[in-house]
């Protein structure tokens, strides 16, 4: 019938597993295996800037709509506004982007995320002893909220010191020298880490058992439940608050698709798997998809899911 | 008396801790040409790149007309009318001869813009004054070593200069280009401009200089005018010992061909070139600048982008296509440019004396360090290279000790056969002395020499026989009984 | 006279790659030679190229600039920092974005003469004192902006980015700009020849009484003031200034400088080169997006891609 | 004899910067000589270290190898395909690190070989050539890994990154056994006394009849391997080897050398240097960790204090 609807999913950056797992489920969308959708995605290399320079290729070559992770909140609006310019609706995802232009925004929150995982450490340490925080690149959005909901949560527990905050960038073998400094500054007054992802927090634990100390005297948490800290979980040695990337994805080429065929039904499951996010007809201006905190008991799923 | 140009008294310099100069002094008048003399390593470039505010003294006073001076660069010594022509070439390799000659100095019009036109025409004319043949617009990677050193010539004297330093200006020219810059020299000192000449070759101070300077070991001996002085004595001056003879040559031509070439061709137009050297025989490659000789030694090395005809070593046609083959042949090369192809500069004195002989300092991939110190300290004696130490980094020895480096590299590889281009380069009088001596035990022993050489004195006084080249070609060939300058010149020219 | 192909062979080498990679992806691509993707090669590669050719400079006196990625990243802070639309409510005048562009060009030039006093000055190695600068400028433009973006900028500031004349972007025509007056420079004045002298052999420069300290400064300051110029288009194009911006810029710039011929050596090249050599990593760029290859595959491509241009550069001298 | 006095100073100026800041923060924090805090400093430091150990190597031919980093994460999630628990129970047996090990150092070497071949053989510019190699074995890394961890590693493989042998860590162990093998090559053997002259004048070196492409080659075959040591390391550290990991340790590592002393102008250096050059970052970034100095003041004093490290050093040296 009509020709296939041009999709393109404008990744920040597709080195990392999360944006890969993102970008992946893209690619599975029963409306792109059905070729109903072309999905192209576009690596941004981590840089604002290319990812614009990609928006302004994907209006040349006639795209229908985008899907967009962007890299930064403030500069990925300029990209936004070309495509809405060029009449190409723009749905966000998984990152926010500071526009009024966006078509729709599906993704989770990220104050929550922080506060959660905070709160995972704060409950294990009984609201007792001195915590590190290990954030991500500065000024990125995911540390700005994330690190909102870490100090809603350290609010609850005022007698909670920080010792120590300092960005790893998101790195694991950052985050692994870092741990092993203060260590060393700090010794044993260490009680809870608070790492603002997941790669960060499994840095901090090889840390730990390099110095010999016993991981399960601390209390650890990271966020995005990466395959490692699912594994991680599983062996009880942090907490991990899974952020559902493929259903950001999925969702908000649910949303892209509609806002091209306005006669068009969503056709990813994720709507039946999170009955708090109704699909409303797609024309919801926000998406939120829950977040769910990683547990012995649905460790074992999330792992099986990522085979 | 006049006041001279230049006063020079206690000059001192040391390198890390080791004095390379302790009193070197000096005077030279308007219109004289004065010349500096001493041997390798005596400290005379040292006390020139002072006089220019390359390097600064550690004590010592200058006066310029009369007036206490010290240069902090070297634009402070061109603006009091001092310019140099260094030992050491150092061209501007990217950029052409005449925005070298003019560096600096450039014709400005609007916007700052160099007037290119003007630039080339100044140089053109300059070089074509002084009949040097050069193009203003070539390139200077594409000269000969010969013609940078005519460039740097050019250079020095176009700043119009009172006072011009040559620094060994004609070690890399044959004699019909040494004359142009003598020609040169006259109209300068007719002038009333004074120069320091600095040269090894005896003849050369004889000729022009009117008044002379020995400095030794550092510190200043003696100096007079040229009538008051002979050659005998002021080899004696320099070297520190009476030197009676200048030549070494015991050696016998035997029959046996060690090497052949047949129809020969090299890069740049060498071509249809044939001769062979026997055993125990020095076979002198005569030539004027660019006749080819250079490409022949490239060819025969492996070092040359043409392979066209035939070499014949001991009987055996032989393909060289790499140093490496050539190495294995026997063949052992000492290059006309030490800089580029001869030393590795960041390479100290032993380093480079056992570069291409480290198989046999070296068991298996393991260095013996004892044998390469040996072999280092032999070469270091044999040549009587001056330096502190064979630690010693090659870029801080004098110009002549780097030289005799270089054949020390080579003459430990114990080759059988010696090419030698220009081989007494910046070398002194001793040292030479030491060359043909090196020469003569080597041909003694069995080997052969292919020598080439720009000094009709050399050639006259080791050759056993001389091919002449001119143009790429084989102009011809003189026995020993038959060598004489004339002679050769004839057939070069 | 034969030995002038070589120059002329070298001259044209990567030209005739950027051609063919261009032929090939028009081929493949019937977007490729619209006049729409034209621009935003043009545009894309402006930034880079316009680092780049400051880069040369650099690069022609045997020097290296590490520095300019961050540089960027802090003339795009603090000229944006007089901007904003609410720093231009403030100090409100017309004149504003006029101020802002004369801090980031001072910005950039300071920074870049910082690191040349280092070089001229005090001997220390390019590569280090750059690499220091490059941290340091990093630093402190997270403490100017305190990590967040300086957003919603002016439109008389973004103009510098978004803007056009006659249908011709402002970046473009600021990239070319700044070629032609590189160009001049380098190979019609007096400064530029020298900067070739001071690279190709110092020890002469120093003898012909070239004020070599002063020259090698003065590079580092160019490439300080063009990284300012990229630092503010960028800002004008995302429309906020992003402390994070342009982390690892300078291998972009000193890519396009070397595949564009001038030698890491000193006092061999052209800024043309490095134009095409700019262009040659933009349309791969823009080349690959088009077809739409996937990103872990362009990486293998691309890097393929750069030696294989170089490699068809057949001409270049090869060093011993 | 006097004559030494001006080696020596040359030869250990970087060392007295090392020492000094040691004696700074040592009085500063009264943890920084703790000896856990020296392992720490030295395991951290390992990885750069060895990095660099083989950047020395090329850096002393003129040459560059910018592909370290992506070399680091190739041969991490090559070598610990072959290592990790799911693996190790199908192939299931005690040889499985060895073969892990054997697989790392084998394609390590093998990126480094083919880099070092465009570079003796094909004389592209070594920027070029392993900027080429820096994306294209990013993107391999990429495609091999499909963008994901290469999880759960065995503990016979971790051992690499976490063991330790009579207290010492096998990290540390590594990077001085890297260390002395390569100064006993550099400093004893004749190869290393060809990568000198290679560096020094390659012309030189081919007439004196040196196989100058074979030790262009081999510098960039031993770059490669320990870039695949160092990955491997990484890999064992952090439990998993990650695709992303590695990105910019080539400016690190080039630092360390540059710093050490080596001149990028190639034929001069040490690898003794390097690894105090190594240290000295190594000791930056441990020391101000534990000072608990803000982020971004630290990226300030970082860049101030690479630049005043060289400059203690350089300014021990004689006039130019
Ligand atoms: N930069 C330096 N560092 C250390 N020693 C040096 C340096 N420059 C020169 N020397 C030493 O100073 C001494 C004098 O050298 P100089 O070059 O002045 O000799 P010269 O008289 O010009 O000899 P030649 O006739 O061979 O050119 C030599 O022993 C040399 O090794
Ligand atoms: N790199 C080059 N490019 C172009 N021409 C060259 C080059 N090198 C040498 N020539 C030319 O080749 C010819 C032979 O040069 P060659 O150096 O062999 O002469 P030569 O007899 O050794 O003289 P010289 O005394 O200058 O060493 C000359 O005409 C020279 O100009
Ligand atoms: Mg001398
Ligand atoms: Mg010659």
């Amino acid at each position: 019938q009509d020709d296939p609807v041009k999709i393109g999913m404008a990744a920040y950056g597709l080195n990392a597993e999360f944006m890969q797992l993102w970008s992946a489920a893209g690619e599975k969308h029963p409306a792109v295996q059905s070729g109903m959708v072309e999905l192209t995605v576009f690596d941004g290399r981590y840089d604002a800037l290319v990812q614009q320079d990609q928006f302004e290729t994907m209006i040349t070559q006639g795209y229908d709509a985008i899907v967009f992770a962007p890299m930064d909140v403030e500069a990925g609006a300029t990209a936004v506004q070309l495509a809405v310019e060029a009449g190409i609706p723009v749905v966000g995802s998984n990152a926010r982007v500071n526009s009024d232009q966006l078509t729709s925004y599906v993704g989770s929150d990220d104050v929550e995320a922080g506060y959660l995982e905070a709160k995972a450490v704060l409950d294990k340490m009984n609201c007792e002893g001195d915590v590190v925080i290990i954030e991500g690149p500065i000024g990125q959005s995911g540390e700005i909220q994330r690190g909102e909901g870490n100090e809603k949560a350290l609010a609850e527990c005022p007698d909670v010191e920080i010792l120590e905050r300092q960005t790893a960038n998101w790195s694991r073998a950052e985050a692994q020298s870092l741990m092993e400094n203060w260590l060393t500054s700090h010794g044993n007054d260490i009680r809870g880490v608070i790492a603002q992802n997941d790669e960060m927090a499994l840095g901090a634990i090889e840390a730990i058992r390099a110095a010999g100390m016993d991981v399960d005297n601390f209390a650890i948490a990271g966020v995005d439940g990466v395959t490692d800290a699912l594994n991680a979980v599983k062996e009880g040695r942090m907490d991990s608050i899974l952020q559902d990337g493929e259903a950001q994805a999925l969702g908000a080429i649910d949303v892209a698709i509609k806002a091209v065929r306005p006669d068009y039904e969503p056709m990813s499951d994720i709507w039946k798997q999170y009955p708090d996010m109704p699909w409303n007809g797609g024309a919801d201006s926000e998406y939120n998809v829950p977040w769910t905190p990683v547990t012995a008991e649905n460790v074992d799923a999330l792992l099986a899911a990522r085979q | 008396m006049e006041q001279p140009l230049l006063e020079a008294t206690g000059f001192r310099k040391s390198f890390g801790g080791v004095p390379a100069l302790r009193d070197g002094r000096f005077v030279l008048h308007p219109g004289s040409v004065h010349a500096l003399c001493g041997g390798n390593g005596a400290g005379k470039s040292t006390f020139l790149k002072i006089l220019m505010g390359i390097h600064h003294r550690d004590a010592g006073t200058l006066l310029r007309d009369g007036k206490p001076m010290t240069f902090e660069s070297p634009s402070q010594a061109l603006a009091n009318g001092i310019s140099i022509i260094e030992q050491e070439l150092s061209p501007v390799p990217a950029m052409t001869v005449a925005e070298n000659i003019y560096l600096g100095r450039e014709p400005v019009g609007l916007f700052g813009r160099v007037r290119f036109g003007d630039l080339n025409h100044m140089a053109q004319e300059l070089l074509d004054g002084f009949h040097f043949g050069i193009r203003a617009d070539s390139l200077m990677m594409d000269l000969t070593v010969a013609q940078v050193q005519l460039v740097e010539i050019a250079k020095a004297l176009s700043y119009d200069a009172e006072i011009i330093i040559m620094d060994e200006p004609t070690s890399a020219l044959g004699e019909a280009e040494a004359d142009q810059l003598f020609a040169a020299i006259k109209t300068l000192t007719a002038r009333g401009k004074g120069v320091i000449y600095v040269s090894h070759r005896l003849s050369e101070i004889f000729s022009i200089c009117d008044s002379y300077t020995v400095f030794r070991d550092g510190a200043f001996v003696e100096t007079g005018a040229m009538d008051t002085i002979d050659k005998d004595r002021l080899i004696h001056l320099v070297v520190g010992r009476p030197l009676t003879e200048e030549f070494v040559k015991e050696n016998e031509p035997g029959g046996e061909e060690m090497l052949s070439v047949r129809n020969l061709s090299a890069d740049h137009g060498v071509r249809d070139v044939n001769f062979a050297v026997r055993r125990g025989e020095i076979l002198a490659l005569y030539g004027l600048m660019g006749s080819g000789r250079t490409e022949i030694f490239d060819r025969l090395f492996g070092l040359s982008d043409t392979a066209g005809g035939e070499i014949v070593i001991e009987g055996t046609a032989t393909r060289i296509d790499t140093p490496n083959q050539a190495i294995a042949a026997g063949l052992a090369y000492v290059t006309e440019d030490r800089k580029h192809s001869g030393l590795v500069l960041t390479g100290d004195v032993r380093d480079n004396l056992c570069l291409a002989t480290l198989d046999r300092v070296s068991s298996g991939q393991l260095m013996r360090v004892g044998a390469e110190r040996d072999a280092a300290q032999r070469m270091i004696e044999t040549l009587n290279i001056k330096t502190a130490s064979d630690k010693l980094s090659v870029s801080n020895l004098s110009g002549g000790n780097q030289q005799k480096v270089v054949l020390g590299k080579w003459f430990l590889t114990e080759p059988r056969i010696l090419l030698l281009d220009e081989p007494t380069r910046g070398v002194d009088v001793g040292a030479k002395r030491e060359i043909y001596r090196v020469m003569s035990d080597f041909t003694r022993a069995g080997g052969a020499v292919i020598m080439i050489s720009s000094e009709t004195d050399e050639v006259l006084g080791m050759a056993d026989r001389a091919v002449v080249m001119r143009d790429g070609r084989v102009a011809g060939e003189l026995q020993r009984a038959e060598l004489s300058a004339e002679r050769l010149l004839h057939l070069a020219a | 006279m034969t030995t002038r192909i070589g120059p002329l062979a070298q001259r044209y080498g990567i030209l005739i790659a950027l051609i063919l990679l261009c032929v090939v992806l028009a081929a493949v691509n019937e977007n490729f030679l619209s006049q729409r993707n034209i621009i935003n090669v043009l545009r894309q590669t402006s930034i880079n190229g316009i680092l780049a050719i400051g880069m040369t400079f650099v690069i022609l006196t045997r020097g290296i600039d590490l520095s300019v990625g961050s540089v960027v990243a802090l003339v795009g802070v603090v000229s944006a920092s007089f901007a904003t639309t609410s720093t231009a409510g403030v100090i409100g005048s017309p004149y504003m974005p006029l101020i802002a562009v004369v801090m980031g060009l001072a910005t950039g030039t300071a920074v870049g003469a910082v690191s040349g006093t280092m070089v001229a000055r005090f001997s220390v190695p390019a590569f280090v004192a750059t690499l220091g600068m490059l941290s340091a400028a990093r630093g402190l433009t997270l403490i100017y902006s305190g990590g967040r973006p300086v957003p919603a900028l002016t439109d008389g500031y973004r103009w510098i980015g978004t803007g056009d004349i006659a249908g011709i972007p402002v970046p473009i025509i600021l990239f070319g700009l700044v070629f032609v007056l590189a160009h001049f420079v380098l190979t019609q004045t007096r400064f530029g020849r020298h900067v070739y002298a001071v690279g190709g052999n110092p020890h002469a420069a120093k003898v012909s009484g070239l004020p070599v300290r002063r020259i090698r400064f003065a590079v580092y300051a160019i490439s300080g003031a063009l990284a300012g110029v990229a630092g503010m288009i960028l800002a004008g194009r995302t429309g906020s200034a992003l402390p994070q911006a342009g982390v690892a810029y300078e291998l972009d710039a000193i890519a396009a400088v070397v595949i564009g011929g001038t030698s890491l050596a000193g006092g061999i090249g052209r800024v043309s080169g490095t134009v095409i050599g700019a262009l040659l990593i933009g349309v791969m760029n823009n080349g690959l997006d088009l077809m739409g290859v996937e990103s872990y595959y362009q990486q293998v491509i691309k890097g393929g891609l750069i030696v294989a241009a170089v490699l068809l550069d057949r001409s270049r001298k090869s060093e011993d």
